[in-house]
């Protein structure tokens, strides 16, 4: 059966090329960086070029590159390491109603331990508004966090904008670019952004390896404690292998993003108006335009989003959900219901999401099996047509 | 690390020993630390005719000792005077800053040899 | 020029059937364990046999082991997560002056929250004292965490009498067995051990894995926040290959593991009759029989670590020092001083630790090189012969 892969935001496989360069490094040049032999210097030297190829990608310095072992790591490090280092400033953090769980459960965290967190609110296609944003800073604001693009409907934010705010009021930024970092240019300078999370897997690059990008001169407190590994910003043996693919992956994704980005945008753009034009009844979530090049968010009224899964599943295409049927919790997708999205309608949702390994095929295939499962679970329902 | 310079010193370090009867002899550091470093001087009319080192400490430790005595041999002891930890380290073309503080003591042991031999001569 | 690496307690190069089995988990079977699709399912059911070996390499259940990114953050977990679920019970934490580095500046961190920590001495042999371990008990101690085997002098401590001690009391006990897992035979129930860490990169698995025990029923609070993995006990999308890998190693590690640490013990034996019978004034550092199979480590009077190290990395040979110079930091090693060695005498340790890849060769050559070596610095050094 052919297999499409069309779930590039939950996970990306691996270049070959990374994948070997990694190989080498576990096998051969399999050093720890710590020590000062031979083995050891030599996987010094790959990691701190694999820091500059990742400071490359978002222009930044390779010595505002820390490794971590993920996104997760990198948003807990970012939101706790700047409310530990900075508690005397203030105690008052500003995030978004739609990060993911690893910017959201850390802030609930921090509010048993004291903070205040303001969450706002986004429109019905997931943008906050800077009027909010601005109304929202207190005398005690101490760090705005603000994912660049959503990782279920691909709404991008005005990170320029919001990093001028911040700047100007001498309030910390971070944003959450897992989903961007590697797939859409970024400039952290021109951005005015201060602290950036990126995550190896959404971008070719392994699982369990990321980085956090920390401006010179941001005050932030280690979270993991042990050897002074990463400048004491993140104690742990460094994941060399991980950090060499990493650096690798970097560079890949900075030659002609833009025809890459292009591509990708091509593709999905042919899938939203296929998916529009052949079904009836069906809703696209997040922002029409400022989108991330992959992202199509569908909701289709009337079915539920895992049974379309399973579907899609059986006839080889890899695809995910914002429904609670899917995650195994209780509630749909808190970004879909943030956006206004009615229960029924955010458990009918489905993301697509495409990466530069898919082909004009996939799509049409996608196009030819979708409509006739969408119908079959519809005429199963007992919304429909009633 | 550390770079060809320094890695050579290191490896093929000059003047190691001691003199017997030097006219004056040098020594700083402590064990605890881990840096000891003694520079033995042999001096003729204010010259310094003849340097030798004995050095416990790390690669940069031995590289900064050796590259010291290189330095000053056939210098005056007015001009021994002026070389500083600083010069030594950039004779060498550079150490890691981790070694900056602790390793980078030749030229100290060469003013104490100096001062020692001034005070001997004194006498 | 021929390459020894005799530092196998800094890391190991990762089996090339390992690395093979990460590579195709990287580029083909790459999917997030947490989607519901093929590609999901594949890695999820990958990793829960990975989950298995792991378990059946230390005697635990699959459901007590939880993945992490290493060795580090296997000990901040363990310690963090104890001391925050059980704040209420009480605040003393008894641990020991050898720990890694993971475990001391983590107990560093909580005792600035509030807790109290013990600190046990070793004697000369790096060996605690179950006496002074009874006699540092309080009613308000939570938790015992002594380490399973030193990084730096290999000493083994009694594992199971402090198990045994600490199960009477009803105090958790957790134990790094960084060193351990893998290289030497370990069974959770039998040692009565509650929490337990290891880290892949130490026997054959790649850097950046590595897992916490988490004996049922242990109370411990998850210390990275975000995605419900590893059942809420440590967020963060899996390390798919890694974890795959890391069972892989655990299962390998198993098979022959009696021969294994047989052969290693005989090479290292040899090693270290051939040092003390051809170099003079040299002190073997740890316990004599109490020791890892790999482990050697000799303080070479009258010279300093580092000069020795780089001396050693020319011919060829990859070693290890506890000599503050190679750290970078001020004191010499913490473990060689808390054994009673003077600054001088832990200033000229050096640290040789054999895995299964050596030879007898390597150990000739070794035995070949080291004395002129020895004999050269000692030549160069103001405290030798004066
Ligand atoms: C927006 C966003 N932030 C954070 C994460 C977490 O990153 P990781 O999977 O590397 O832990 C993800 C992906 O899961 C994500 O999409
Ligand atoms: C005893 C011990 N504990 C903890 C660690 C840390 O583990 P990791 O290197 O996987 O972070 C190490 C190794 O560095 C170790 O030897
Ligand atoms: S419909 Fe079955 S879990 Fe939601
Ligand atoms: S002798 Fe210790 S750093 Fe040089």
């Amino acid at each position: 059966m052919k297999r499409i892969y069309f779930d590039h935001s939950a996970t990306t496989p691996v270049d070959r090329e990374v994948a070997e360069l990694m190989l080498e490094y576990m096998t051969d040049k399999f050093g720890n960086a710590s020590s000062v032999h031979a083995f050891g210097r030599e996987a010094r030297k790959a990691m701190e070029d694999a820091r500059e190829k990742v400071a490359a990608l978002i222009n930044a310095e390779p010595r505002e590159i820390f490794f971590t072992s993920g996104g997760t790591e990198g948003d807990n490090l970012a939101i706790k390491g700047v409310a530990y280092a900075n508690r005397k400033k203030g105690n008052h953090i500003i995030t978004t109603g739609i990060e993911h769980h690893a910017i959201f459960h850390t802030c609930e965290y921090l509010e048993k331990q004291g903070f205040t967190v303001t969450y706002l609110p986004v429109d019905e296609n997931a943008m906050i508004s800077l009027e909010d944003l601005k109304n929202a800073i207190t005398d005690k604001t101490i760090l705005i966090s603000v994912m660049f693009a959503n990782n279920e409907v691909g709404t991008i934010q005005p990170i320029k904008e919001i990093g001028q705010l911040a700047r100007e009021k001498g309030i910390y930024f971070h944003t959450d670019a897992v989903q961007v970092a590697g797939n859409y240019p970024i400039d952290v300078k021109e951005l005015n952004i201060d602290m950036l999370t990126l995550s190896g897997h959404k971008f070719y690059a392994s699982k369990g390896v990321g980085a956090l990008y920390i401006r010179r001169g941001v005050r932030v407190e280690e979270i993991q404690h042990g050897g002074g590994h990463e400048r004491n910003m993140r104690a742990g043996t460094e994941n060399v292998p991980g950090i060499v693919g990493l650096g690798k992956a970097a560079e890949i994704a900075k030659q002609d993003m833009d025809k890459k980005v292009a591509y990708v945008t091509g593709l999905r753009d042919k899938l939203i108006a296929g998916v529009m034009e052949k079904i009836p009844h069906v809703k696209l979530n997040g922002h029409p335009e400022m989108r991330m090049p992959g992202n199509a968010n569908f909701s289709f009224l009337f079915i539920e989003g895992e049974s379309l899964l399973l579907n899609l599943d059986m006839k080889g295409i890899a695809a995910s959900s914002g429904s609670a049927c899917t995650s195994g919790s209780l509630d749909p997708s808190h970004v879909l219901l943030a956006m206004g999205l009615s229960h029924e309608v955010a458990h009918g949702s489905l993301r697509v999401t495409l990466g530069k390994g898919n082909t004009e095929a996939d799509v049409n295939y996608f196009l030819d099996v979708v409509p006739e499962i969408v119908e079959r679970l519809r005429s199963m329902s007992p919304l429909y047509g009633s | 690390m550390y770079n060809d310079k320094v890695m050579d010193h290191f490896s093929n370090p000059r003047n190691v020993g001691e003199i017997k009867d030097a006219a004056g002899v040098g020594e700083v550091g402590n064990a605890k630390c881990g840096d000891i470093m003694r520079i033995y001087l042999q001096v003729e009319n204010d010259i310094i005719t003849d340097v030798k080192f004995k050095t416990f400490g790390c690669g940069a430790a031995i590289a900064t000792s050796s590259m010291v005595t290189e330095m000053v041999k056939g210098k005056t002891l007015d001009e021994a005077l002026t070389i500083s930890n600083q010069a030594v380290a950039e004779a060498l073309g550079g150490l890691p800053p981790a070694k900056m503080h602790c390793s980078n003591l030749a030229a100290d042991a060469l003013h104490e040899a100096i001062k020692d031999y001034i005070a001997k001569k004194g006498k």
